[in-house]
């Protein structure tokens, strides 16, 4: 396989990841492995919804349901472990569980109906009433968790271990990490190899000009659809990933706010571009963790680094290094 | 639940919603004619109301802190559309989203930083404040009245300014087409720069109004802001009308639904669960209004296709 | 890591010793709550620095009232700077992201603020200590008080929220008669137009609310607008001195309860109250009052034990030796407070708002959930 | 000429925006192997009727049949896949994408393969020579690398008719497209289309009456919503109706 320009910065990227983290280990500094991890989980969300945006022109700023939906899944059934309850009991009786195998089949499946449901009421619409009505989707899950007082509404759900995976230490930063890590690599990879195919070249099409997509007999609708289903599941393995880092879900999992940070990761890093939103989220996770010691007013430096990134660096950093995307192929 | 009662609720409704016809008002133009989605626009219902609530502090009129409040924000909002919205016209909206969320950070801890972490005072003026009692004993709050009336007032003065006047011709135009306007001798910069500052000063006078009854304090923009853009896309992106319209729709569907909701419930449930559940339906009430009318009206109330 | 502050680290010309305990503290420090996160660290460090010791060191950093944030700053004090103690966090949803998983790993938790039910009964843990409430004690007060001032149909409002739900059961688990009305507002909710129809339409003789920050705020001035003068009752946290000012008149004279004020005739809290104003330029709030005692639980514990030998600082801790500005307290077998609740009542002083007890509302109390607490 | 059997009719079409009639019982029918043009003056409906045909739009009357089946219920996307290929007024193409690119998303229409999401669509042999065949056709088989923003005006057209050839269509429906050509380049496209009758007919909507008349085996003329007359190009330059209704103010 030849290498373009896009998969060698992916791979340079990935490795600077990787040692990062194999450095943080070797000088014992586990917190910076918590720091990556966060920064990979983050960039797996991403990268879910650059499938949606950058390769499909679906600006959803609610892509934080999904996340949250992945939350939720590991929240409640390792809350049920916990207890020793069963979810239910009728029709058929449902466990809680602790094995992260579980846990992330679930919430795949699960964000991925959601953004089914969500993607065909919703990509009827586009430009802005595209945005706004994904938002509006995103402030009904965040409300209805708030209140919802099953699984401890805004309090949130404390799991107190981590869940565990066969033959390994989940506990142990770098185990965890690895986890992530190949996640990330797999969506990654994944998305390389979407963006070449037939689906890819389609749901690209359809970004740039639907009236010729229908000329050539598809349909741009179920086009999206799929792509947002697939987008939703990706970010949802995010979020039960992110559960797990944190050992905690809340509503703030659904909030507009992380939608917006999720759409940040990748405009910070390049829209439609691999590697964008690894990129991304490594910057603002380390934005994020330095700026506080510049002050208490940190956002205003934050607010500042973004700005001048839109404004100056057009298409994310990425494409401040790489320039603009090649056609591929 | 009695007549007086309900009649009560939809004034709170009209009222809520004329507020928020004076944020989505400024939202919608510059949509409408710049193309924007500016989220920094809660910001500015932010410094309207932080600019009124340190000038009735300085000089305790309540007159001048509404004069300082569209004074500041028209300038905020003019200083921001020089230096940064000016580069975001010809950029794709996920830019402009991210520039503008950008200033909602340096404006809110901005704020913070100039007025400290703790909220402002700002009061009801003497002159308003109390109930009245209107046609069958409703008692309601003056200033409430004073809040609809002042909307009210607002929504005709914009209606004739854009049916009307010279600029509005130029906005209408810059709605319809934005090659033309420059095709037929507009300065648009100037028309550009102007819109977006009455649209900031829409949103500082609704700050300065509205922080007079609730908190003044950092973050207050976000709520409304989310909001505001409910109406506008219910409403349809661009029109003022659909904004009326919207805004109207939002504030009685909030109103009626946290009053109705629970009610409704208690038939069925215990009123502690049925407050509970009631309350939860009520505050997503608003986005399933709006998904529902954009599932089934694609571009709003109002918009064009 | 920022804000390494090393009290009294002027003083310790003498080639500096080691620092003996270390603490994290995690408080919201920007963003819309902020104030009470300063308040609490301003209190606390008030606290170390009166006692002029230079075998503390405190850690401070901001949580923006993000739970994931205040989970990773809690990895990272943990991991990365092997602190002892942690504490600071103002939030029930960010303490109940972080406390249970930092006790597990063997730190101690001096809760200077939140109070969730579930780490006070069966989530309860030996490490954990709650220097402020329990969550619904004030609540529980407020509703000792409506009792004893002869309510007989009371009107309770709060958020729909973990935190406001507890705060109606914790009204209604001491109030003994009738409710005119139960309503859950939306969290964040800033117009109370409706609520404030629906408590004119009922027939209620008095008012409960629960409502924090810019809630509250915005609830008082629009209820004294209204024209509606049922008797308000509230918790002290929508009438603490950071934000009394910017409700104005619209507070005066409501009644609130509260395990503190500035006016409890004690040496240590005139001299707190005093230092306080001092120091920063306010007056202090009771955040600020329970970060100061926070510190000097903390203290107490160290003069009598080595951090190091976690049982005996544990016991070091239960003591809770030290003198608290708000006279007498100590540890119920939760862990949680047992102290007097008091009625205050605000009033303005000049040109500053404030409170001043009215009385005592429940005497040493303690909360519900102690019995599901296993010893 | 080809044989009688017509491969695509329009039968009665009638469409109306509020109250001005768009198109009026339009009856129309293209046979084996014929260029068919469709002429009118300005405000004629002449995109009225295209989009009636293509399924952009559904008529208030009358049905529209390809290779005798009623497709009126259909959409755009599912008359494509029925066989009809569509060039359009202003080019519409992927901008992003090569030529071969856009090529091969219309042998991936045509094959109904867009859902696979592993396989590399450049490196698929059925896609692959499906798309490069229609290339060659139109000439464009050394542009395959070439980004189609950054084609001339002229490949742009070229590019438009193979996307549509890799449908493999049943009818050819074409919009306009010599619009903008210099007149090599018209000359050259004359050619490609002259052939490309005899892969399928084509339904011909062009504004350059030297092209018409020089490439046209039957005419319609459109006016105000109404076909006034159709026949071979001599009958209609003789018409009389035509004459005074259109011609006469033709600019060509």
């Amino acid at each position: 396989m030849s290498l373009n320009r896009e998969t060698t910065a992916s791979l340079i990227v990935m490795a600077a990841l990787l040692s990062t983290v194999l450095w943080a280990e070797a000088t014992g500094e586990p917190f910076t492995i918590t720091l990556a991890t966060r920064a990979a989980i983050f960039a797996l969300a991403g990268i879910g919804l650059n499938l949606a945006l950058g390769m499909g022109g679906m600006v959803s700023l609610g892509h934080a349901v999904f996340f949250g939906i992945g939350g939720y899944a590991m929240g409640i059934l390792a809350s049920h472990a916990q207890t020793f309850t069963p979810l239910t009991t009728w029709p058929i009786l449902i466990e809680g569980t602790n094995a992260m195998p579980v846990i992330w089949l679930v919430a795949v499946i699960s964000s991925a109906l959601a953004a089914l449901a969500i993607g065909a009421l919703t990509l009827r619409t586009s430009g802005v009433y595209f945005i706004m009505i994904t938002l509006a989707f995103g402030q009904m899950f965040y409300y209805f968790m708030t209140g919802w007082p099953a699984y401890g509404g805004e309090d949130g759900l404390s799991i107190y271990v981590r869940n565990g995976f066969p033959g390994l230490n989940t506990l142990d930063p770098i185990q965890f990490f690895a986890i992530c890590f190949a996640f990330l690599a797999c969506a990654l990879w994944l998305y390389i190899r979407v963006d070449a195919s037939p689906f890819g070249l389609t749901l690209s099409a359809a970004r740039q000009n639907e009236a010729r997509l229908r000329a050539v007999g598809i349909d741009p609708f179920r086009i999206r659809l799929v792509a947002f289903t697939l987008s939703g599941a990706v970010t949802g393995l995010a979020g039960a990933l992110f559960a797990d880092l944190n050992r905690f879900v809340s509503p703030a999992m659904f909030s507009w706010q992380t939608s917006g940070e999720i759409v940040i990761f990748v405009i910070l890093g390049g829209v439609g571009r691999p590697i964008g939103p690894v990129v991304g989220a490594g910057l603002y996770v380390l934005l994020e963790h330095t700026l506080g010691d510049v002050s208490d007013y940190w956002q205003i430096v934050l607010g500042a680094i973004l700005l001048a990134i839109v404004l100056f660096a057009r298409g994310g950093l990425t494409g401040l290094v790489l320039g603009r995307p090649l056609p591929h192929g | 639940m009695s007549f007086v009662f309900l009649v009560e609720q939809v004034l709170n409704g009209l009222q809520f919603g004329v507020m928020l016809f004076l944020m989505a008002a400024g939202l919608t133009l510059i949509f409408g004619v710049m193309g924007l989605i500016n989220l920094a626009h809660g910001s500015l219902y932010m410094i309207g109301a932080f600019a009124a609530a340190a000038t009735a502090a300085a000089t305790g009129s309540f007159l001048l802190a509404l004069a300082a409040a569209l004074a500041a924000s028209a300038l905020a909002g003019a200083v921001i559309e020089r230096l940064v919205i000016r580069q975001l016209y010809d950029r794709d909206h996920l830019d402009q989203v991210l520039a503008t969320f950008a200033l909602i950070l340096i404006f809110s801890e901005g704020a913070r930083w100039v007025f400290g972490s703790f909220p402002l005072y700002l009061a009801i003026p003497e002159a308003l404040s109390g109930p009245v009692t209107l046609p069958f004993g409703i008692e309601y709050p003056r200033y409430r009245l004073a809040l609809i009336g002042i909307g009210l007032a607002v929504a005709a003065g914009l209606f004739w300014l854009i049916s009307s006047t010279r600029i509005g011709v130029q906005i209408r135009a810059g709605e319809a087409d934005r090659e033309m306007i420059g095709a037929l001798g507009v300065d648009i910069d100037r028309l550009y720069l102007l819109v977006f500052a009455l649209g900031a000063a829409l949103a500082g006078l609704a700050g300065a109004l509205i922080g007079a009854i609730q908190s003044v304090q950092v973050g207050m923009g976000e709520p409304v802001l989310i909001l505001a853009f409910v109406v506008i896309v219910i409403g349809g992106i661009g029109s003022i009308r659909g904004a009326f319209i919207g805004a109207l729709l939002v504030g009685l569907t909030d109103t009626l639904g946290r009053v109705l909701l629970p009610g409704l419930f208690g038939l069925l449930l215990d009123p502690a669960a049925a407050a509970s559940v009631g309350a939860s339906l009520a505050s997503m009430a608003i986005y399933i209004l709006m998904a529902g009318v954009l599932i089934a009206r694609p571009q709003g109330l109002f918009g064009s296709a | 890591m920022k804000h390494i502050l090393l009290a009294a680290a002027l003083a310790a010309t003498a080639g500096m010793a080691q620092a003996e305990v270390k603490v994290g503290m995690i408080t919201t420090l920007s963003g819309g709550g902020a104030g009470l996160g300063i308040d609490v660290r301003d209190g606390f460090m008030l606290a170390v620095k009166q006692a002029g010791r230079d075998d503390i060191e405190v850690l401070i950093e901001d949580d923006q009232r993000k739970p994931d944030i205040a989970v990773q700053l809690a990895d990272e004090m943990i991991q990365a700077e092997d602190v002892d103690v942690l504490t600071g966090i103002i939030w029930s949803n960010l303490a109940m992201a972080v406390v249970p998983a930092a006790v597990a790993q063997g730190k101690f938790y001096l809760s200077p603020n939140a109070g969730p039910s579930a780490l006070a009964g069966k989530g309860c843990h030996p490490n954990y200590f709650n220097v402020a409430w329990q969550n619904d004690n004030l609540h529980e007060a407020a509703g000792a008080y409506a009792n004893s001032a002869g309510y007989a149909n009371s009107f309770i409002l709060a958020p729909n929220y973990p935190a406001g739900q507890d705060a109606l059961t914790g009204y209604k688990r001491f109030y003994e008669s009738d409710l005119a009305g139960e309503v859950y507002t939306k969290l964040g909710q800033t117009d109370y137009a409706a609520e404030i129809a629906q408590i004119r339409a009922s027939d209620a003789d008095s008012v409960f609310f629960f409502l924090p920050g810019g809630m509250g705020i915005s609830f008082l001035k629009q209820y004294a607008d209204s024209g509606v003068d049922l008797p308000l009752i509230g918790p002290a946290f929508s009438f603490d001195q950071g934000i009394l000012q910017a409700v104005g008149d619209a507070a005066l004279g409501v009644v609130n309860t509260s395990q503190w004020n500035k006016d409890i005739d004690t040496p240590a809290n005139a001299e707190f109250v005093e230092s306080f104003q001092a120091e920063y330029g306010r007056l202090p709030s009771l955040y600020a009052s329970q970060g100061f005692d926070t510190a000097n639980l903390l203290m107490s514990a160290m003069d009598k034990a080595d951090v190091a030998d976690a049982d005996a600082f544990r016991a070091a801790l239960t003591d809770a030796d030290f003198t608290s500005t708000r006279g007498d307290f100590a540890f119920g077998p939760n862990r949680h407070p047992v102290q007097d609740i008091y009625v205050r009542e605000v009033i303005k002083e000049g040109d500053v708002y404030t409170n001043r007890i009215l009385d005592v509302a429940i005497e040493d109390h303690a909360d519900a959930y102690a019995a599901e607490c296993p010893q | 000429m080809g044989d009688a059997t017509p491969i695509l009719e329009a039968r009665g079409l009638s469409k109306r925006f509020g109250a001005i009639p768009a198109s009026r019982a339009v009856t129309l029918d293209l046979r084996a192997g014929e260029i068919h043009a469709l002429i009118g003056p300005n405000g004629a409906g002449k995109s009225t009727l295209i989009k009636l045909i293509a399924g952009d739009l559904t008529p208030d009357e009358g049905s529209v049949y390809l290779g005798g089946l009623d497709v009126t219920a259909l959409g755009t996307a599912a008359r494509a896949r029925e066989g009809l290929g569509r060039t359009f007024q202003i080019s519409s193409l992927i901008p992003e994408a090569s030529v071969l690119q856009n090529a091969t998303l219309g042998a991936l229409g045509r094959l109904g393969q867009p859902y696979r999401f592993f396989s590399r669509a450049l490196r698929d042999r059925a896609l692959r020579r499906t798309a490069e065949a229609a290339l060659a056709t139109v000439g464009l088989e050394e542009l395959h690398q070439t980004r189609s923003a950054e084609l001339s005006h002229g490949q742009r057209r070229q590019l438009e008719i193979g996307v549509a050839l890799t449908l493999a269509p049943k009818v050819f429906l074409m919009d306009e497209p010599m619009a903008g050509l210099s007149a090599e380049g018209a000359r050259q496209l004359t050619g490609i289309l002259s052939d490309l009758r005899r892969t399928a007919p084509i339904l011909l909507v062009e504004h350059d009456m030297d092209v018409v008349f020089a490439l046209a085996d039957r005419i319609s003329v459109l006016v105000a919503g109404e076909i006034i007359a159709t026949g071979p190009p001599d009958a209609i330059r003789a018409d009389p109706a035509v004459r005074s209704a259109y011609l006469g103010e033709a600019t060509p």
